[in-house]
């Protein structure tokens, strides 16, 4: 059994309610907001880390990364016949197609692209928002520290290795 | 010549020009808006002549629902913006008739009043008029309450959509 | 001090002109509002009357026109409404007064048509 | 003489321009509060007070669009129309005892009444000149709304003149006494609601509904013509509320009201127009349907059932 225009009195106390709590509101140009720890605001690239296996443009959902490279050999001294080495020429990542998935970051097997926190890089020209290698470079600068690992959990697989070839030997 | 009789006339002029607006527009949407003109005209002239309340029974029934009424049903039988072609009828027996009403009328007034003066009134005039209402003049209005609630009652009525019993029930289905 | 004659020139420039409207137009609703022009006219003319002898019975009187003219315009409208859904046209030259309204004659076609139908078929 | 009518015309016309613009800045603070947010804050910057300002130099700045189709003259002049009667009644809203008003007037209820009905004339002007269908709709459904609640409004504010004997507003504060709250509780909630219905705010705002009429008779004007409808809203926000209060919950009695009697005056309309802000803030709109039917099956029996009760007190009390 409800009274009637009961809702009517509960809108009421509930919108005063919150006229009397403060507001959360963060000033964003004023007050730099608190990001929660691994937001995703831009994409770091560690261009020495990349083998240009393209991995990540193939994955990439909405194909934002543009990847170009030649071969280049390289002669390894003592060794029968000169490498082969990829060099990176241009990997561009379109921020106004990329809808920020993370993908690219988890498929990567050589740890060359990272979560920044950075992000404030908006453009008056939609052109300006694709970022070369260098721009993605610069960003790895603001890319925090990965976080420790937890005192409890499982040792990660390198120890375990380590551990098992030193009990072995 | 004072000058309540300046501001009369000049009043009475904008009211005439109104009433002369609405009766040749060929706009149906603008004939509604200068009625408005005028009535408010017949307001302040009212005011003038220090009939206060009257003024103000004026503005609130004429201009506040009347008016507002009529144009409501101007706009609810589709009226054009821009003007109509087939609004009017032969001018001349109108004319006429007109003419000689107004003219006619004006003539005698102002033979009969033409040089008559009276002082002019004192404002507040709503005790007065309540007093009379329902003093003298009760009965007359107990009937013209009677007579809004027939009128009530009858705009219902005609307004209402056709009763159902006009359709047969076969037909009736479609509702 | 004032003349009565100038509001009262005025009431019978109304007057005329509301005759004259009620005469020229043939829109209902334009009828309509020249009625209430005239009979603004009376009100005046009440008025000033009250003026000239220093009373108030005109002005009652007054009040009585314009609560009618309330009572009239209601019951007006509902009829030019009526006559508007039932014709699409408020025109009052074309309401003949003796026919059935035109929304009745389609209901009958079908079945003529239909009648026809069968005797090809 | 002469120079104290001037004076007087002066101040009104300074509350006319100052006391919507507050109403306005409170509506949009409280709104934001009540929702969780902030409000402006740059303009002026003390927490955005000059944020009005601002929007007024704004809609100055924008271009005056008058549609091709539409009836020019009549579009034009539709926002002026709706101003000016708010700005008539004004004039005759009592601020404090004595003759503390901007023109003592022996029927000034009945002449707030009548102008406030004036108002309808401009919404259907505006609707119908802008030549698009959804302003239509929106004019016609405030026609319906304004002349339906024309009724309750009326017969609620004739319960208090009945019961203080009189039609001038001062005189009927003057009158008023405190057990009036409770005596006349049920016309004060019928002549709020009812001028909430006149002013066309939500929860009764149907006429420019914006999830059905895009904005209804508004919606074709643009710059100053649409500010002009804004205020107008605003000062209907004043008028309302300062009617509200000094009909109904005493206007300037209180505490040393020969003193600082205007500044209760000011203090119960501000808390009467805060209701009309919480109420746009925490009720959804109504349906067209409902709205009427409020009117006339609940708001219009209870005014004639307050008028019978006024009148019986009367007659026992004299």
């Amino acid at each position: 059994m409800s009274i009637p225009g009961a809702g009517l009195g509960k809108g009421l106390a509930v919108t005063l309610k919150t006229l009397v709590t403060p507001s959360t509101t963060q000033q964003y140009p004023d007050v730099a907001p608190e990001l929660p720890p691994r937001s995703r605001g831009v994409i770091a690239l560690r261009e020495e880390n990349c083998t240009v296996c393209m991995l990540c443009s193939r994955e990439c959902p909405d194909w934002c990364i543009y990847i170009d490279s030649h071969k280049e050999e390289v002669v390894v001294p003592g060794a029968a016949r000169p490498r082969q080495r990829n060099v990176l020429d241009r990997f561009d990542i379109d921020f106004s197609l990329c809808m920020y998935c993370g993908i690219c970051i988890e498929v990567c097997p050589f740890d060359a692209l990272y979560w920044s926190p950075e992000f404030e890089y908006a453009e008056y020209d939609i052109r300006d928002l694709m970022h070369d290698k260098d721009r993605l470079g610069e960003w790895m600068a603001t890319v925090p520290p990965p976080p420790p690992h937890d005192p409890l959990g499982e040792p990660s697989k390198e120890e375990t290795a380590v551990a098992k070839r030193a009990s072995a030997s | 010549m004072t000058l309540q009789d300046v501001l009369l006339a000049v009043v009475g002029l904008v009211a005439v020009a109104g009433g002369v607006a609405v009766v040749s527009t060929r706009q149906l949407v603008r004939a509604g808006l200068w009625l408005v003109v005028a009535l408010g005209a017949v307001a302040v002239e009212f005011l003038l002549l220090g009939a206060e309340f009257a003024a103000w029974v004026q503005v609130l029934i004429y201009v506040g629902a009347v008016v507002v009424l009529l144009l409501f049903a101007v706009m609810l039988t589709r009226a054009p913006i821009g003007p109509s072609t087939d609004l009017d009828r032969p001018a001349l027996p109108a004319v006429l008739v007109g003419a000689a009403a107004g003219l006619g009328l004006a003539a005698l007034f102002v033979g009969v009043f033409g040089q008559f003066q009276v002082p002019s009134p004192a404002v507040g005039t709503a005790e007065r008029i309540g007093d009379a209402v329902f003093g003298d003049w009760v009965l007359p209005f107990e009937v013209l309450s009677i007579l809004l609630l027939a009128a009530l009652v009858g705009a219902i009525v005609l307004s209402r959509p056709s009763a159902p019993q006009e359709t047969p029930v076969a037909q009736g289905s479609s509702r | 001090m004032i003349r009565p004659v100038i509001p009262l020139v005025t009431a019978a420039l109304l007057f005329g002109l509301g005759a004259y409207g009620v005469l020229r137009r043939r829109n209902a609703v334009l009828v309509l509002m020249s009625v209430e022009l005239m009979l603004n006219a009376v009100n005046l003319i009440l008025v000033t009357g009250d003026t000239m002898r220093e009373r108030v019975t005109g002005q009652v009187f007054a009040l009585f026109v314009i609560v009618i003219a309330a009572a009239e315009v209601g019951v007006g409208l509902a009829l030019v409404l009526r006559l508007f859904r039932l014709r699409q046209d408020i025109n009052t030259d074309q309401v003949a007064l003796d026919d059935e309204p035109r929304a009745a004659t389609p209901a009958g076609e079908p079945a003529l048509a239909g009648a026809s139908d069968g005797e090809q078929a | 003489m002469t120079w104290e009518v001037v004076l007087r015309v002066g101040l009104v016309a300074v509350a006319f321009l100052t006391l919507p613009l507050i109403v306005g800045q409170t509506e949009h603070k409280v709104m934001a509060h009540m929702q969780a947010r902030l409000g402006p804050m740059y303009a002026g910057a003390f927490h955005g007070w000059a944020q009005l300002i601002a929007d007024g130099v704004k809609f100055a700045q924008k271009e005056d669009v008058t549609p091709r189709a539409a009836d020019g003259p009549v579009f034009r002049l539709a926002p002026a129309v709706a101003l000016l009667p708010y700005l008539l009644v004004l004039l005759v809203i009592p601020l404090g005892p004595g003759d503390l008003v901007g023109q003592q007037l022996d029927v000034g209820l009945f002449f707030v009444l009548a102008v406030v009905g004036v108002g309808v004339v401009a919404v259907l002007m505006a609707a119908w000149a802008s030549a698009n269908k959804y302003s239509l709709l929106g004019g016609l459904r405030a026609a319906a709304q304004l002349l339906g609640y024309e009724l309750p409004f009326v017969l609620s504010a004739a319960s208090v003149a009945m019961a203080a004997g009189t039609l001038s507003l001062p005189g009927i504060v003057a009158a008023w006494q405190p057990w009036w709250l409770l005596w006349q509780l049920p016309a004060t909630i019928v002549f709020f609601v009812s001028g909430l219905a006149e002013i066309r705010r939500p929860p009764f705002d149907m006429p420019i509904a914006d999830s059905e009429l895009v904005f209804g008779y508004m919606t074709e004007y643009t710059g100053l013509r649409f500010a002009f409808f804004l205020l107008a809203e605003y000062v209907g926000i004043v008028v309302i509320s300062s009617l509200t209060a000094a009909l109904f919950l005493g206007g300037w009695h209180g505490p040393w009201a020969e003193s600082v009697g205007w500044l209760w005056m000011l203090l119960k309309t501000g808390a009467v127009a805060f209701v009309v802000i919480w109420l746009r803030v925490a009720w959804p709109r109504l349906r067209e349907d409902q709205l009427q039917r409020l009117c006339w099956l609940v708001l219009v029996p209870l005014a004639l059932a307050q008028l019978v009760l006024t009148a019986g007190v009367r007659v026992a009390l004299s």
